[in-house]
């Protein structure tokens, strides 16, 4: 049984990479507290082998997020432990290598930390159980490698192709995603328990094609293969310990292990043998062939582990029990040799300063131990007996030549297979005699020579375990391979002879035309790079890649900006045409007629308000330029609208659509002053053309929708208030008992809004001064700004107000009036005393800041609504009832008044504020002259 | 107690009238956290509670459809915890001297907090309509906060825009109730049952308008023209509170098509279905398009709202539930990426947040892995609560493969869009150098918390998603069974006819 | 009786609009036309207040004398308008001169 | 007789009313059309009031108070637009 | 009657929405006007436009009287319109300082 | 000592506001009186700041007198002018005319002038108080100094006695 839980794997990364991101700020003690987390996990790993060779699947499952199938279930077989040793491992190797490697002026923590981070979500990937959760690590592997490989953050290759593995794998990883969760419907769950078990019932479904496109479009991104292969070779801007891992033992070995862990449900169909064994038979000729043409040895590896994974893709796709397992074989063999190799490749860059072969030359001299060493890993790598790299190599032929494929397929596998064993032979053959033989180096910028002890020997780990593998397989590889053949081919796993020797075989006479051939491209190179450069220039992927990203973001722009063009006038037009096609498409559509009620006749009032309404609209649209008629007819309309409430017996309404008419005229006036007299006529005849038709069916539509809804029997629950209101309120107009009782809340949502408005329009005239308009500067204006007998009347006028406003005040609940139109009359008042005597004037006689009214209105409103709390009463709650005291008669009480005092205060706080800041607005000096001439002292109430 | 449901409402509207008279900032900056310390005790008080059955509350005492009832159902009480949440982190990083660049800022702000949790809780439409009002004249106010003329004329569009949304809100209630006879929400689903022949057609009409008004808010195609421009131009604080204005709108039509419609044929999923898919795109392009890191921001909100509309306008129950835990990621999401994008604009002072090479961050390591957190949420990549969310979005439509192809193309293409673009942006951010490094300041503390918590509550929600997707599991089930709803508002003798 | 009054008052104040109104539209320059709200004010809407008084008055419980107000402050508010708009004509003149 | 003379009546103050449009419609001069609408303003006071006395209700008295308190105070803001510019100075 | 008023409504919608469709702020601002005007019609005549009917004053008289609640709402409403108009009217003036025009892009010079 | 001018700035005005709280209730209770009564003390109190210098108000026969001169007038002008606009041919003899004033203060000349727009047939378009005259508009004017005559006579000589 398991004796640690295996998700401390996959955690001992994702949060032991917090360790050395916190752990101090030396490299030193990054290092280590990294080589201890992954020495951590190798221990755990080993801890659980003997049982899982044994056997044994290790299932552990943490609920997550049910309701998505998504448990956090690993499991532990054959497959992952394999994968798990190479991966802590080689990882550990990395380390080691990585801490010689990296310079000390490199941030090394977030090295550190990355490669944790990475290695923990790529242990995840291996171990997953439910797919989904292997969804989630192969995502994090995506993210944490392009961290990675974007190390090097000030050379702009590193960071164009960190994007450009990213949106390869990213979209991959969201092509899997798809794959997976349809995976999941047809299987019944996520689980890999689930999902092996339902290979036929998922091969015979009809999403099956579905789930296999979007399963290897995951598999192929990650892991390289044509079409998707280009952004491998780019990421090896990485540093060169990121290069080693990321693309022997991980990364990119995701894709095949993923390949593998389906193969029981997914393989065995036409469908995922074409396309399967196609793509990677591609990838292996092409990618090998490109590899011999790489001056960079980095690059020569990259294309060569583009075309070995494509080898591996190859295995998987032929199907069968036996290609598998030579799969899983070469994904081992190819891990360590690879990994050896590009560590041998930085050693050779950290000492000599280059990668390029063309400077690279005869290093045999200059550092013979580890020329040794990368000649044994590129021997493994060329398929070369005795190493590891041969004896599954010897497999892939040999399945090759496997009957069953069918026609042509018998030829041209053997072929493609030979073909690319020939140019390994070749570009391996180049690794070794072009930088340790071949003369002397050209140029480098040191003069090379052997690197530090401790850096050659995770590489000479890794040689030794190819030698090992390649030279006793039974004893070392066989029982891991066993198991984790058993994982990819449950019960069906073929027998296998690691044996070194076969015998005369067709797959031997394969290896040794590879070797023939090999040897003998090479020796043609000179002639073959010729060709090679005059016709098939290297592409400039990440200089296309960046210009995909600005072509993108230009066509982006194009096209949001002639879509958002920043014009209101487009933008209302949408709202409008939007509202008027869903409304009245939903009318239309559901059957709606226009049948608009009863045969009664309009009444002659009606018909003149309505006769009214239509002469002052048109009027307001036509003369809309001249901008002071355009205000008469707007006036007009409002009062023929109050007249309409007047008509349909709404006298509170009447009351207060005629005050706020008042005070609407003198806001839109004040404002006037500062904003062109008329507008310019710019508008084309097509636009007008289009405006009028626009507005034509918004008219339509919305006295339709009214007309239609007229015919249907009114049953509105508001007549209801009629029959209560006196004996639940004490007040007998019932528009005002819903305003300040059973509706009170509205209210004070609404003063609330015109505080809020008042408080905006302070806050945004505060310290602003405008010119008046260009028309009105310089403008000779009557000298007489404050016109006596406007002064003379409007004073006695405030008192009488005043008093009018309480009246209206007072009486609301039971006759027209309320808070609302008695403050506005107040207000009004007021204002008047502004109109007729001037800012100055008024503001040296009222000592009141607008703005503590407000809040106390406001204020006093909502608290009025908290009254009740203290006898156990509702927010809002109102009491009423009669008082008789001895001399005054009855009165009748109501404690709604206090809110509605509250209302009344807030009103007159916030039109006034509103008005009497703007009208200050004119008087704020911007450096212009006085506004009429010199004339007239005795009435300056301006300027003085 | 049910009464509580005021106080959401009332505390930061008296805070917001005490604060008023203020002219020094301190004493207002006191008000403005007791306040909400005092908010966010309610706010998690309701939360729990709702967990029962929906409470009601009764203002001054009348029975509904008579009086306005408040009622903290699951979504609402939720809506109301996430605005509080945000609020608190906005905040706190808008005290560190933003809050000084403009007049009113703290009143406003309060204002904005009484007007959402009203729209959250009340169980009425015209209140509802009250409610917008309040909270959009005060984002009018804060959307001007700081000053500047890209901030003037986009906050021009965006309230003209509004004013005539809130006219055509008017034009639906003044049918509706024509028609039905009430606007309580719980009673207008009945009504609207009852309804045949041009009564129905009428309705339906009206409930189309109130999904185009809601549209407007929420920025749903083609009414999102207004988003980039507005969001753009509001101060970094503002934006991340606006994160939740757009769901005020997704709520509305939520709380619409649940509440009021349940059980009816009133088909407005095909319409939310379309507006989502051209809303995504139109955010997958914005974000494609952006110049500036809060534009991409701004975008990806697009892109989100686009996804919650296809959530909701799905039939499957899964669709719902799904679609509430993306809510509440992509609300804490959002809010944090502006904030951080607001630290990030601090210390690239010439630059601010333009996506150009500038000079080395004062501390790009923690901004860098605060970013990359931002972005793995936001793009919706594992492990965090985007992903979750788009995962139960992405499954939702297996149950009846309507509208799968759209959904998954939507979903899965935008994410790709926004990785391509996050990975663009990070990189010029935090890897590209244009300038040599200039004098350095640190970001204090008070700037860094609010986006650090936020990003870390999408790690949380990952964490517990077990748990949050039950809670939101049993909110989406009152939503689709709306009788608790209508029990609990009109009682059940009255069978809910008007 | 009262009623005869009353309709006599509404007619009568009706009427004196009217007049007012066709004045309006009738008299040919700007300063002819301003005596026209004047006629509205005064016999006009007075007639018609009258006759509301001495109609609720006999109808209603008590002395219903509120409309007289109307009135007051109409005598006070309407010359101020026609002041001023007598005001306006002649600065308009004045600068189009 | 209250109702016929009331109707006879409501139907010259409409008549009143679009005489008052016919000089808003011909201005010429905006102080016209000023005087236009204040002369409707006032009409409107004795058309609110004769309803009342059609109705049998007082419940338009208010109305008619608050025009005739306040109904001019438009027509003080437009002409002191057309003399001053600044209305509030 | 019912398609008088309707025709009212429907014509006041018409004139509102050619005037939001204008360039500059005022007009822009008027439309919005006579759109809400529109908007408190239709919401006011949720209750109904019937021939004869009165106040909804209890007690004030006989026969049947109009629905309150509308009336109740369209108040309501009225005080907000305004409230909002006060504040875009002001913002255009911001706007016309900040962006040198009236325009509602504020990007044409004003003429 | 209580400082009247204070506490009652205006007693005539209070006792107005008083009768118009009254009226505009519509009910003569002695709730309402009490109520009208307490307006009347604290609004010209509370206001007074807004007109300094009001002059003092006596004379209430003065007062009885002009307005019964007042409401004759209009009657009587009213008809006159009903019947010029009547006449098929609309042609009256309008002028602009300056009237010389006697009294100075404000008040007076605002309710001089008021008078003069509230009679049919004239309206005072400006007041020049430098200069101390209206311009008065005159519907049909035939002879010009026996309207100046008519005016100062009924007019504004009681004013003169009203407020000397
Ligand atoms: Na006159
Ligand atoms: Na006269």
């Amino acid at each position: 049984m398991a004796s640690t839980p295996l998700i401390l794997l996959p955690l001992l990364g994702l949060l032991g990479a917090l360790l050395p991101a916190i752990g101090g700020r030396s490299p030193h003690v990054s290092a280590r507290l990294a080589a201890a987390v992954v020495l951590a996990g190798l221990v755990m790993a080993g801890l659980q082998a003997p049982a899982v060779m044994g056997g044994e699947v290790l299932v552990e499952r943490w609920t997550w997020l049910p309701a998505a199938g998504l448990d956090l279930s690993l499991r532990l077989d054959g497959l992952g432990l394999l994968f798990t040793l190479l991966i802590q491992g080689i990882g550990l190797l990395i380390v080691l290598y990585a801490h010689y490697y990296l310079p000390s002026s490199a941030p090394q923590r977030r090295f550190y930390a990355l490669f944790l981070l990475f290695t923990g979500a790529m242990q995840g990937v291996v171990l997953a159980e439910n797919l989904l959760v292997l969804v989630v690590f192969w995502e994090l592997t995506s993210i944490s490698s392009f961290l990675l490989i974007g190390y090097w953050t000030l050379d702009p290759s590193a960071r164009q192709s960190a994007r450009l593995a990213l949106a390869v794998t990213g979209a991959g990883g969201l092509s899997l995603l798809g794959g997976v969760i349809l995976l999941g419907e047809v299987a019944g769950g996520y689980d890999l328990t689930t999902v092996l078990a339902s290979g036929d019932a998922v091969r015979a479904d009809p999403l099956y094609p579905w789930i296999l496109g979007l399963v290897l479009g995951g598999v192929f991104t990650k892991s390289a293969q044509f079409p998707f292969h280009f952004w491998l070779p780019r990421a090896m801007a990485a540093p060169t310990p990121v290069s080693a891992f990321l693309h022997s033992a991980t990364m990119v070995k995701a894709g095949v292990f993923l390949l593998a862990r389906l193969f029981p449900v997914l393989a065995g169909t036409q469908a995922w043998f074409l396309s399967v064994t196609t793509v990677g038979m591609v990838t292996l000729v092409a990618a090998a062939f490109l590899a011999l043409f790489k001056h960079d040895l980095k690059g020569l590896l990259a294309y060569s582990t583009v075309s070995h994974l494509g080898l591996i893709t190859m295995l998987f796709g032929m199907g069968t029990p036996a290609s598998a397992v030579a799969g899983v074989f070469h994904i081992a063999n190819h891990a360590v040799f690879k990994a050896s190799l590009f560590m041998a490749a930085g050693i050779i860059e950290h000492e000599s300063g280059s990668r390029d072969m063309r400077q690279l030359n005869g290093l045999i001299k200059r550092m013979p131990h580890t020329a040794v060493l990368a000649m044994v890993a590129a021997g493994a790598m060329a398929g070369v007996p005795l190493l590891n790299g041969f004896l599954s190599k010897e497999m892939f032929f040999s399945e090759t030549l496997q009957p069953g494929m069918g026609g042509t397929w018998q030829t041209i596998l053997p072929v493609a297979a030979t073909l690319s064993g020939v140019f390994a032979v070749a570009y391996s053959l180049r690794f070794i005699h072009d930088v340790f033989f071949n003369g002397e180096p050209v140029g480098l910028p040191r003069e090379p020579h052997e690197p530090p002890r401790w850096m050659k020997v995770p590489v000479e780990l890794l040689v030794a375990l190819c030698l090992l593998v390649g030279v006793v397989p039974a004893w070392t590889v066989e029982p891991f391979l066993s198991a984790a053949a058993e994982a990819v081919v449950p019960g069906r796993v073929p027998h296998f002879d690691l044996a070194l020797w076969h015998g005369f075989t067709l797959a031997l006479f394969m290896s040794l035309v590879a070797m023939v051939g090999g040897v003998t491209l090479y020796g043609v190179r000179r002639f073959l790079f010729r060709l090679h450069d005059r016709y098939l220039p290297e592409p400039a992927v990440l200089k296309w890649f960046t210009e995909v990203e600005l072509g993108l973001w230009r066509v982006a722009r194009r096209v949001l900006g002639a879509w958002e063009n920043g014009s209101l006038q487009r933008y209302m037009a949408l709202l409008v045409a939007a509202a008027v096609a869903l409304a009245g498409g939903a009318f239309l559509t559901s059957g709606g007629r226009l049948a608009g009620g009863g045969g009664e006749w309009p009444d002659l009032a009606t018909l003149l308000l309505a006769l009214v309404v239509a002469l002052a609209g048109a009027a307001t649209v036509v003369q809309q330029r001249q901008r002071i008629q355009a205000l008469l007819w707007v006036g007009v309309v409002g009062l023929t609208v109050s007249l309409t409430f007047v008509r349909f017996a709404a006298p509170d309404l009447a009351l207060t659509m005629l005050a706020v008419e008042v005070v609407s005229v003198i806001l839109l006036l004040l404002a006037l002053y500062f904003l062109p007299q008329s507008s310019p006529p710019e508008s084309t005849p097509w636009h007008r053309g289009r405006d009028a038709l626009l507005a034509g069916v918004a008219g339509v539509t919305v006295g339709g929708l009214v007309w239609a809804a007229q015919g249907t029997p009114a049953t509105g629950i508001g007549r209801d208030y009629l029959a209560r209101t006196v004996a639940e309120t004490g007040g007998a107009n019932a528009v005002n008992t819903i305003l300040v009782d059973y509706r009170a809340f509205d209210t004070l949502g609404e003063i609330t809004v015109l505080g809020i408005a008042a408080l905006g329009v302070f806050a945004m005239l505060r310290g602003f001064a405008l010119p008046p308009a260009r028309e009105l500067r310089g403008r000779r204006w009557d000298p007489d700004a404050h016109p006596l007998i406007l002064a003379t009347l409007s004073r006695p006028l405030l008192p009488l107000a005043t008093l009018v406003s309480l009246y209206l005040l007072l009486r609301g609940h039971n006759a027209p009036g309320g808070g609302f139109v008695a403050g506005l009359v107040m207000g009004v008042a007021l204002i008047l005393q502004y109109l007729a005597s001037g800012s100055r004037w008024v503001r040296g006689r009222l000592q009141v800041r607008y703005r503590v009214l407000l809040a106390l209105g406001l204020g006093l409103a909502a608290v009025s609504g908290m009254v009740p709390w203290l006898w156990g009463g509702a927010f809002l709650e109102s009491a009423h009832g009669e008082w008789h005291p001895r001399l005054l008669g009855d009165i009748h009480w109501n404690t709604t008044l206090v809110f509605d005092i509250g209302v009344y205060l807030t009103v007159i706080a916030s039109v006034t504020l509103i008005l009497a800041e703007l009208g200050r607005l004119g008087q704020k000096r911007i450096g212009r002259q006085r506004p009429y001439g010199s004339t007239a002292p005795e009435t300056g109430g301006k300027g003085a | 107690m049910s009464q509580a449901l005021i106080l959401p409402v009332l505390i930061p509207l008296v805070a917001g009238v005490i604060q008023v008279p203020w002219r020094s900032i301190e004493p207002q900056r006191v008000i403005a956290f007791v306040a909400l310390a005092a908010q966010a005790v309610v706010a998690v008080w309701l939360l729990s509670a709702a967990a029962s059955e929906p409470a009601v509350f009764r203002l001054g005492g009348w029975e509904a459809p008579h009086g306005i009832v408040l009622v903290g159902d699951r979504l609402g009480t939720l809506m109301l915890a996430l605005s509080t949440a945000l609020a608190a982190a906005v905040l706190v990083y808008v005290v560190v001297g933003d809050d000084k660049r403009g007049r009113a800022f703290h009143p406003l702000f309060q204002f904005q907090l009484a007007g959402l949790a009203m729209a959250f809780l009340t169980g009425d439409l015209f209140n509802l309509f009250v409610a917008f009002e309040v909270l959009l004249i005060a984002s009018y106010g804060l959307l001007l906060h700081g000053g500047g003329g890209r901030r003037h004329r986009s906050a021009f569009h965006y309230v003209m825009l509004n004013l005539a949304g809130s006219l055509l809100f008017l034009v639906a209630l003044g049918l509706l109730y024509r028609v039905a006879g009430t606007l309580n929400m719980a009673q207008l689903g009945p009504a609207l049952a009852e309804l045949s022949g041009t009564g129905r057609a009428v309705a339906e009409a009206a409930v189309l308008l109130l999904v185009a008004v809601f549209g407007l808010k929420a920025a749903a195609f083609p009414l999102s023209v207004w988003l980039g421009a507005t969001y753009g131009a509001a101060l970094v604080p503002v934006a991340a509170l606006f994160a939740i204005m757009t769901k005020v709108g997704i709520y509305a039509i939520l709380r619409l098509d649940t509440t009021v419609l349940a059980g009816l044929d009133f088909g407005i999923g095909p319409v939310l279905h379309y507006a989502g898919l051209a809303t995504v795109a139109v955010g997958a392009l914005g974000t494609l398009a952006a110049e500036r890191i809060t534009d991409v921001v701004s975008y990806l909100l697009l892109v989100s709202v686009g996804t919650l509309l296809l959530a909701f306008g799905l039939p499957e129950a899964a669709g719902l539930r799904g679609g509430l835990y993306y809510l509440v990621h992509t609300t804490l999401v959002t809010a944090g990426l502006y904030l951080l994008g607001g630290v990030i604009a601090r210390q690239r002072v010439p630059l601010d947040d333009g996506l150009q090479a500038g000079a080395p961050l004062a501390q790009p390591l923690l901004l860098g892995a605060l970013f990359t957190v931002g972005a793995v949420a936001v793009i919706g990549l594992p492990p965090l609560s985007g992903f979750l969310g788009k995962l139960m979005i992405l499954q939702a439509p297996l149950e009846h493969g309507q509208r799968l192809l759209g959904i998954w193309a939507a979903l899965l293409g935008a994410a790709l869009v926004a990785l391509f673009v996050l990975a663009r942006a990070g990189s010029t951010l935090f890897w590209k150098q244009g300038m040599p490094s200039g004098p350095q300041r640190t970001a204090p503390w008070g700037t860094l918390v609010p986006p650090a918590v936020l990003l870390a509550a999408s790690v949380a929600l990952a964490a517990a998603a077990g748990p949050a997707d039950r809670w939101l599991a049993a909110a989406a089930d009152d939503l689709r069974h709306s009788e608790g709803y209508r029990t609990a508002v009109i009682g059940e003798d009255r069978g809910g006819q008007p | 009786m009262i009623e005869l009054v009353v309709s006599i008052l509404l007619l009568v104040g009706a009427g004196f609009t009217l007049v007012g109104s066709l004045g309006l539209v009738r008299l040919p320059d700007f300063y002819a036309r301003l005596h026209g709200p004047t006629k509205a004010t005064t016999l006009g809407a007075g007639g018609t207040l009258l006759a509301s008084v001495i109609y609720f008055t006999h109808h209603g419980s008590g002395w219903s004398l509120h409309e007289l107000l109307v009135i007051v402050f109409l005598f006070i508010t309407a010359p101020v308008s026609a002041h001023l708009m007598g005001k306006a004509m002649l600065y308009l003149e004045s600068r189009r001169r | 007789m209250i109702a016929y003379a009331g109707t006879a009546a409501l139907a010259m103050l409409i008549l009143a009313q679009i005489l008052n449009l016919v000089r808003m419609v011909r201005g010429p001069s905006v102080p016209d059309r000023i005087l236009s609408l204040d002369t409707m303003y006032i009409n409107t006071i004795s058309l609110v009031v004769l309803i009342g006395v059609l109705r049998g209700g007082t419940a338009f008295f208010e109305a008619s108070l608050v025009i005739a308190l306040i109904g001019f105070v438009a027509t003080v803001g437009f002409t002191k637009f057309l003399l001053r510019g600044d209305i509030i100075e | 009657m019912t398609l008088t008023v309707a025709f009212m409504v429907g014509w006041l919608t018409a004139c509102g929405v050619y005037l939001l469709l204008r360039a500059r702020t005022l007009p822009v601002i008027l439309g919005l006007v006579l759109l809400s005007h529109a908007a408190n019609l239709v919401l006011f005549l949720g209750g109904g436009v019937p021939a004869e009917v009165r106040p909804p004053l209890v007690g004030s008289g006989e026969g049947p009287m109009a629905d309150p609640l509308p009336q109740a709402l369209v108040l309501t409403a009225v005080v907000i319109s305004f409230a909002m108009t006060a504040f875009v009217l002001i913002l255009a003036l911001r706007n016309r300082r900040s962006l040198k025009s009236d325009h509602v892009d504020g990007e044409r010079r004003e003429s | 000592m209580i400082d009247r001018s204070r506490w009652l700035p205006h007693p005539v005005f209070s006792l107005v506001l008083a009768v118009v709280w009254v009226l505009l209730n519509n009910s003569i209770g002695p709730g309402t009186i009490v109520v009208g009564l307490a307006l009347g003390l604290v609004l010209p109190a509370v206001t007074t700041r807004f007109w300094p210098g009001a002059p003092a108000v006596s004379r209430p026969g003065a007062w009885l007198r002009l307005l019964g001169r007042l409401l004759a007038d209009i009657l009587v002008a009213n008809l006159a002018v009903a019947a010029l606009i009547l006449r098929p041919r609309c042609r009256p003899r309008t002028a602009l005319i300056d009237y010389p004033l006697t009294v100075r203060d404000a008040v007076p000349v605002t309710i001089l002038s008021s008078i003069i727009s509230l009679t049919p047939g004239t309206v005072t378009v400006d007041v020049d108080r430098r200069r101390r005259q209206l311009r008065i508009h005159c519907l049909d004017l035939a002879d010009e100094s026996a309207l100046v005559e008519r005016i100062h006579d009924r007019y504004e000589c009681l004013l003169e006695e009203i407020f000397p």
